[in-house]
């Protein structure tokens, strides 16, 4: 391991050690570590200067209540929702049989296929900006949940055919050449062979793909407007024109559209990482 | 009786607009209960760049905008209904005749208005008094004034520039009261060379409150409502701005005795006095489904009755379009109204970025974000705005 | 009749050919094992019968039927992976069910087909773990019990026991020769261990460059190789090759002390020949000192010899008993002539 | 014992060539999706930047008039050297992240009690959304309040305006998106620590390695797939750069913070734009910037496949 | 003098000790190897003596030098890795000139010897390599290469060869054993390969649990076990055991057709007894049928017989010539008498 355990250094070297981690990890989370502070104070702190100091009255449940029960931000979290969650089962649906496919057979424009979903994945997105704004208006998409999604799935199965196929490349080829000796037709070979063995992929990569597109700005801001599609993200920002310089119900409202995708990453954690470091390309 | 659905978008997204618009919609509905009416609010700086959008893809049946200049896109593109039949209807063609212009691209109507508003000089009253200082009237009782409040540790001028446009604003009237009325048109249509010598002028002019403290530090970090509280805070004595500050000045607790209004003063007293009056208007998108219903509801929102009750002080707190309706007897509605009816000869404009193409105001406010950081690049921003007069103007 | 035969079978990937034409016949409920060096195409060759690679050209027949360009499932052949290729989310059972699932056979029947083979290879009380929770041998038997479920005429194995320690290797191998008798079909056995091909074939094939160098009952190729390459290739450690003159019918090598008789009459006009002897047939002769003794390995019960000849020849020779030999001193050798073998020096055939 | 083999069937055509078939079906949705969402779309911006058009009229036909244009940008310094200027400021301080993260990675490598929870919250920037991160930064950096000036308050050095300076304010936005960076930066790294092959330390140890030494000769060659991970994840990050701008500052202050992605949403989608024949003009040029980056890792990923 | 010496040496991880003081001498210029079932504790010892595992309690000295808590590269050793452990991002020459160049040596001299040690071990054409590009065998090379320029006192070897092929492993094996003569260095050398141990060892080590049973010559080892647990170690196939009753100071046993002498005089009140019996040292009575040949495996030159008695024991005799028993016969036993160890059958000490 390197470097070097610490704890086969001297005693001075672990405390100090033990009690740099602390005071790194509060160093590192302060912006974040401010606007929590913010979201509990009362309007008055602002107004009277107590940016940094203790809220002068605990109002974490009233700013929070203003963010759930007086704005608009449940109905953008829904919408979030709505649309994360189809876009992981498509994407993650359609990947899995494109990186089946890339990667059991061997036929010629295989390594092309392949290396298109991957340059794919790496264009600037912008450059795709205008056509599919102008697509998804003809397909009188534009400004649904269904308009966002479709792009997203497509999009998004870039990155997911690299990390499935590799997965699938690693997965022992005699499981599947055994499954043909004994007569297993293609499609069941995917649907009883491969896919129980991705299941840790999968999760991995659905975890991945919920913060991406959870997080995505970008596309909510060109395919999408108001309330009644646009996600979280995109949300925040009406959230705050409507609070300007009300900064104690902007934190809250930024920390509740933070939410959902720290709480993915607690919970599936080990996914996560598991995610990042197989596919480890956005 | 009117059926079906009427969608409705507004970018009424502050709240005590949103509010009054929401109540004004209300009232419709309660007349018309079979409508099945349903309102969208899109936060104002998003909507600018989604109107393209819904027009074409999912258009409502009503959608807030703004007149003149900022309307001929979509006029042109036919992407707004004509609806100069209901001008026709005797009661609209009088009760509104001071807007139709503001409405007519090529003999036509394209929307009515619901309402307009003033711009000018609020300032902390208490403020003035404890120095000792009045309303001035002209640029050197201005200046006089914004020495006195700087040297009490103040900023005479409390502005955001994030957004840009609040820049414009400054600058249409440091232009219409340096150079006239029609000297700022032609600027804007793309007639006269920014490297002029009078748009130099105005800029010298402006420069010299900028020199002397007179605005807040880091405007450019700030959007206009941030730069309330330091009006708010006596941090800064006034600020520049359209009637719809008052309500959230009102809001942070300034009291009326606190707060007061001037008319911007004179620079140079060869040009008569003009103003800024910016129209907001409703529109029927071509595509929209339900016109019918859409007609109806611009007849009722221009109604004296309902002109009375949306613009007076506790609800948007604007000037009613409507000649028949009365305007409110908030101070600040009756000096504004009293202002642009009778001390605004020179006439009257929308907004720089309304009376001024898209691209030229992007880039001109800008420029003017950048001078009020840098006087000093004046000649510098000049000549690119110049050039960007010869590529955008073609 | 489920033997296996091909005839001239070929296989080319793209411009390279890897299996030059193979003419072999496998009766019936036979043994067969596949050896060679590697790289020499025994799995190709098993992969062709089973169907996994295609043939390029010649026929393959399995019975009567020729199963050339059949699929894998329809040619009636289980086959058994070096890496047990067992599906890890499947428990024992179902991973011995699957195939027959998957083909519709009923419940019931699929569930006494598992529980006769699993009583076979004695994975009752497995039936229920998944094969994660399995030791290698067990694992392995589980993939001969997914063989067996399905019934096939002609078993397949590549290399089963490769990926198993010493110990189990020898258990495994006991258990496969078992099964084979207990049930008779025809077996098809890829491997590289010396010790499995002697001990469990009833004919070995040896293969070289995709090409067959001799077929034969296992101590019938120790005894009788029909060439240098497989009197090389079987036994351990190797046979010794020297390269000899012939004079006067005798053979002359610097390593031994004088000319040897020669096991049997040499064609006329040959004046070289390689000579083969196997180091347990060889004698030290003390007395001698044509060779030099570089280094012995004593292993208890038997030791090894490396000699060094005048000429840089090498040479292994065994030793048995309590009498060990020490480096450094010089010796010379003995063999006697009818264990030797010769060779033609540039064809390598045998000479009889 | 026999098989159901001794039945002769008529294979059906579909069941004879299954194997050749079968890969074509599986892809068919994903590439049909992909061909309409993101490989037409590219051509299509290409053949767009030809044209004048304000996304409501007719198209019109303009030949290289955009680029032109984009030219003429750049000699006068305009917007589009801005941009250009930016972007590439964006690359280099962008890749701090990887240092950084590596840095991070070495320090929080240790089995001491709760490190694990310690890891998962320094990976936290990472998972929160672009747009609160820039909200959060915005705050930070807020010249009369923020925690920044603050912070140099304490220290005696007067407030600065990071976001409102035209000098600081890229620098500023990048030490935002440095920020999330450095944590996916220093996650690839931790990963990667971890498989570091630990007989090659112990070799090292006794070949007198230590400390840089040892890091730089025998932990760093070791760790470049991470490297190579988190240099292709960063300069992707860096050139794909909107959310931040957008909500930091909208291009500003006058305009100096913007970078190609941003200065083409502007142009084509935002308020005062809606050229979106120049839009495209500038995406293919971020396109064409961004493709020598695709080359080289397709590139490196074909000698993998073919180093198999 | 560089030998190593240990004293009450132990290792403890936490709580669990896996090293229970040992005390060993190696001498200057030996070759000794250990060896024990896995998990016994060799590897620990090793990286002991390297200094990549600290010592608990105990002292190490190399030579004169108490080195227990020295630095890694300050005690003169160098160690060979089993999987090579080179730099796969530098050649041939960067791997074995590493250690030298971190140490501060002047380009010339690190040169020098890199040239010196590859010629010893015939790497000059790789020098400019990377190792992803050599075989196993070259591999290895490098990493004894790379431990032979820093010019130790001491070489460690953590069982290098078991990554090899079985043909390179007896290569190499014969390799490394001719570099031991040519440099005379101290080499201590672990592996769980029998034959390793017995052809390479001045000295075997035999480890068990984290405590020496014996140490000796490996012929001593084979010939004079001096416990049961070092006689079934040693020796492959294994020394068959059979539990005998002592009556009449002779040994009975299902498997004998008769009492057996007894090669010693018992110690009075002994009534049973462990005898050890090699395979190699058994014949076979064909005019006897205590025991049933299971299975016979006939190797070539070499044969061996599992036998099963009537009280279940089991037993392997070797068979050489060309005389194979065939399977399923009934045969009894026969072994000289001098040939038979006995064991206590509680403590497991050899009785004498
Ligand atoms: N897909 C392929 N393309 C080209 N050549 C191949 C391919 N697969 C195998 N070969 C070549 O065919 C020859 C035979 O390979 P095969 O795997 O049958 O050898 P083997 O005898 O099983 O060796 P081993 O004992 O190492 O398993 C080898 O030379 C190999 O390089
Ligand atoms: N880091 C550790 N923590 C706790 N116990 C350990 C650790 N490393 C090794 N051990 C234990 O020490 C004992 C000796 O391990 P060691 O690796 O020396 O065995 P070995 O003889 O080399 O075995 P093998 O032949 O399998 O390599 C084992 O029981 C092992 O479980
Ligand atoms: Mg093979
Ligand atoms: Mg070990």
């Amino acid at each position: 391991m390197f470097p070097k355990p610490i704890e086969k250094q001297s005693q001075a070297a672990q405390v100090a050690y033990k009690s740099m981690l602390p005071v790194a990890l509060l160093f590192w989370l302060a912006p974040l570590l401010a606007v929590a502070l913010f979201s509990v104070k009362p309007d008055a702190d602002f107004t009277s200067g107590n940016y940094w100091g203790l809220p002068s009255s605990f109002e974490g449940p009233a700013n929070y209540g203003q963010v759930f029960f007086n704005s608009d931000m449940p109905r953008y979290l829904l919408n979030s929702f709505m649309i994360t969650v189809p876009t992981v089962i498509g994407a993650v649906a359609l990947s899995a049989m494109t990186g089946f496919a890339l990667g059991i057979y061997k036929f010629r424009a295989n390594l092309w296929i392949f290396f298109m979903f991957v340059a794919g994945n790496f264009v600037p997105f912008q450059i795709l900006m205008v056509p599919v704004r102008d697509l998804t208006l003809e397909l009188g998409l534009y400004n649904t949940k269904t308009g966002l999604v479709l792009f997203h799935v497509a999009f998004q199965t870039g990155f997911c055919t690299l990390f499935m196929r590799n997965f699938i490349r690693a997965l022992p080829f005699e499981l599947i050449e055994a499954a043909r000796v004994e007569g297993v037709s293609e499609w069941r070979i995917f649907w009883y062979v491969v896919l129980p063995l991705m299941k840790p992929a999968l999760a991995a990569l659905s975890v991945l793909i919920f913060t991406f597109i959870w997080n995505d700005y970008f596309w909510a801001v060109v395919l999408t407007q108001g309330i009644e599609s646009q996600p979280v993200t995109a949300g925040i920002t009406s959230f705050n024109a409507q609070f300007r310089a009300a900064y104690h119900l902007m934190s809250a409202g930024s920390i509740v559209a933070a939410l959902p995708p720290v709480a993915m990453f607690f919970l599936m954690q080990k996914h996560f990482i598991a995610g990042l470091t197989l596919g480890a390309v956005k | 009786e009117l059926t079906g659905d009427l969608t409705i978008f507004l970018d009424t997204s502050n709240p005590a607009p949103r509010a009054t618009m929401e109540a004004m919609i209300a009232r419709f509905g309660e007349k018309h209960p079979d409508l099945a009416i349903e309102t969208t609010v899109i936060d104002r700086e998003a909507y600018k760049t989604q109107i393209r959008n819904f027009l074409t893809a999912n258009a409502p049946d009503v959608a807030t905008w703004y007149a003149a200049n900022r309307m001929r896109p979509y006029v042109e593109a036919g992407l707004f209904e004509d609806v100069s039949d209901l001008y026709a209807e005797p009661e609209i063609a009088e009760a509104l005749g001071s807007t139709k212009g503001a409405l007519t691209i090529d003999d036509k109507q394209w929307g009515v208005a619901y309402t307009y508003y003033q711009w000018g000089v609020y300032y902390r009253k208490d403020i003035f008094a404890e120095l000792g200082l009045s309303e001035p009237t002209t640029w050197e009782e201005e200046k006089a004034n914004c020495t006195k409040i700087v040297a009490s540790g103040r900023a005479c001028y409390t502005i955001g520039t994030k957004y840009l446009w609040t820049a414009g604003g400054w600058f249409d009237y440091m232009n219409m009261r340096t150079n006239g009325f029609d000297f700022h048109m032609d600027l804007a249509a793309g007639n006269v060379s920014w490297e002029d010598d009078r748009v130099k002028q105005t800029f010298m002019n402006w420069k010299e409150l900028i020199d002397m403290g007179g605005f807040i530090a880091d405007h450019q970090t700030y959007s206009w409502q941030e730069a309330l509280p330091f009006m708010v805070k006596g941090e800064a004595a006034a600020y520049l701005m359209g009637n719809f500050a008052v309500a959230p000045l009102r809001e942070a607790g300034l009291t009326d005795d606190q707060l007061d209004f001037y008319q911007f003063p004179t620079i140079n007293p060869d040009v008569a006095l003009s103003e800024d009056a910016p129209t907001d208007t409703f529109h029927i998108p071509a595509n929209a489904k339900n016109k019918e219903a859409a007609r109806e509801f611009l007849r009722f929102a221009t109604s004296a009755e309902e002109q009375t009750i949306i613009n007076n002080g506790k609800n948007l707190g604007q000037l009613p379009v409507n000649a028949a309706s009365s305007v409110d007897d908030d101070k600040f509605l009756q000096q504004g109204f009293k202002m642009l009816s009778t001390n605004s000869t020179g006439g009257v404009a929308q907004f720089w970025d309304r009376d001024a193409p898209a691209e030229m105001a992007k880039v001109s406010m800008e420029g003017f974000q950048e001078f009020m950081v840098k006087p000093g690049e004046l000649d510098k921003i000049l000549a690119k705005l110049e050039r960007a007069r010869g590529r955008i103007y073609k | 009749m489920t033997g296996v035969t091909l005839q001239g079978a070929i296989k080319k990937y793209g411009e390279t050919q890897v299996i030059h034409g193979i003419d072999l016949e496998i009766e019936d409920g036979e043994f067969c094992v596949f050896v060679g060096p590697s790289g020499c195409g025994k799995s190709t060759l098993l992969r062709m019968i089973a169907g996994l690679e295609e043939t390029t050209d010649g026929q393959i027949n399995i019975g009567a039927r020729d199963v050339t360009h059949m699929d894998p499932a329809k040619r009636g052949v289980a086959m058994v992976f070096q890496t047990y290729a067992l599906y890890p989310h499947m428990t024992v059972a179902e991973n011995m069910g699957f195939g027959l699932r998957m083909n519709g056979y009923p419940k019931t029947e699929i569930e006494e087909k598992v529980q006769r083979a699993s009583s076979i290879l004695k994975l009752d009380p497995y039936l229920k773990r998944k094969p994660k929770a399995l030791s290698g041998g067990q694992r392995q038997r589980v993939a001969i019990g997914r063989a067996i479920v399905r019934g096939p005429e002609v078993f397949l194995f590549d290399e089963p026991l490769s990926n198993l320690d010493a110990e189990l290797r020898v258990d495994m191998r006991v258990e496969i020769a078992r099964l084979h008798q207990e049930i008779g079909a025809t077996m098809i056995y890829v491997t590289h261990d010396q010790v499995e091909a002697m001990t469990m074939a009833d004919k070995i094939v040896v293969l070289r460059d995709g090409r067959i160098e001799q077929v034969g009952a296992p101590l019938e190729l120790y005894r009788n190789p029909s060439n240098r390459f497989v009197a090389g290739f079987i036994g351990s450690p190797a046979m010794n090759f020297l390269e000899c003159d012939v004079v006067d019918g005798k053979l002359v090598h610097p390593a031994f002390s004088a000319p040897q008789d020669c096991p049997i009459a040499l064609p006329s006009g040959l004046t070289k020949v390689t000579v083969g002897a196997r180091p347990e047939h060889i004698e030290l002769d003390h007395n001698s000192n044509q060779l030099n003794i570089d280094l012995t390995e004593a292993l208890g019960g038997v030791s090894y010899c490396y000699l060094a000849g005048p000429d840089g020849s090498r040479l292994i020779v065994e030793e048995r008993g309590d009498a060990r030999s020490s480096e450094g001193t010089t010796v010379g050798l003995s063999v006697p002539t009818e264990r030797l073998y010769l060779f033609d020096p540039d064809t390598g055939l045998r000479l009889r | 014992m026999t098989v159901s083999s001794d039945i002769p069937e008529a294979e059906s055509w579909f069941h004879r060539n299954q194997q050749r078939i079968a890969p074509w079906l599986f892809l068919a949705p994903g590439i049909l999706f992909f061909a309409v969402y993101v490989i037409a779309p590219v051509f299509q911006s290409f053949n767009l930047s030809l044209y004048e058009w304000d996304g409501l009229g007719e198209k019109t036909y303009v030949g290289m008039r955009n680029y032109e244009d984009l030219y003429w940008e750049y000699v006068d310094r305009d917007a589009f050297f801005t941009s250009l200027k930016n972007n590439v400021m964006w690359l280099f301080l962008y890749l701090l992240a990887i240092p950084a993260g590596l840095f991070i990675a070495l320090f929080l490598n240790q089995t001491v009690r709760g490190i694990r929870l310690y890891k998962s919250l320094f990976f936290f920037p990472f998972v929160i959304s672009q747009v609160v991160v820039g909200l959060v930064f915005t705050w930070f950096y807020d010249p009369s309040f923020g925690l920044l000036n603050t912070m140099l308050g304490w220290v005696g050095m007067g407030p600065i305006n990071v976001l409102g300076n035209e000098h600081l304010v890229t620098y500023g936005i990048v030490a935002a998106g440095l920020w999330p960076q450095t944590a996916y930066c220093m996650i690839l790294y931790l990963t990667g620590l971890n498989a570091v092959d630990p007989e090659q330390i112990e070799a090292g140890r006794l070949d007198g390695a230590k400390g840089w030494s040892m890091l730089w000769n025998i932990i760093l060659p070791q760790l470049r797939p991470a490297t190579f991970i988190a240099f292709v994840v960063t300069i992707i990050g860096a050139l794909r750069s909107f959310d931040l701008i957008s909500i930091m500052t909208q291009g500003g202050p006058f305009g100096s913070s913007r970078v190609l992605a941003y200065y083409m949403f502007e142009v084509a989608l935002s308020e005062y734009g809606f050229r979106m024949g120049y839009g495209a003009a500038i995406a293919v040029v971020l396109f064409l910037i961004m493709l020598c980056f695709i080359a080289y890792f397709l590139w490196s990923m074909y000698r993998e496949e073919k180093g198999h």
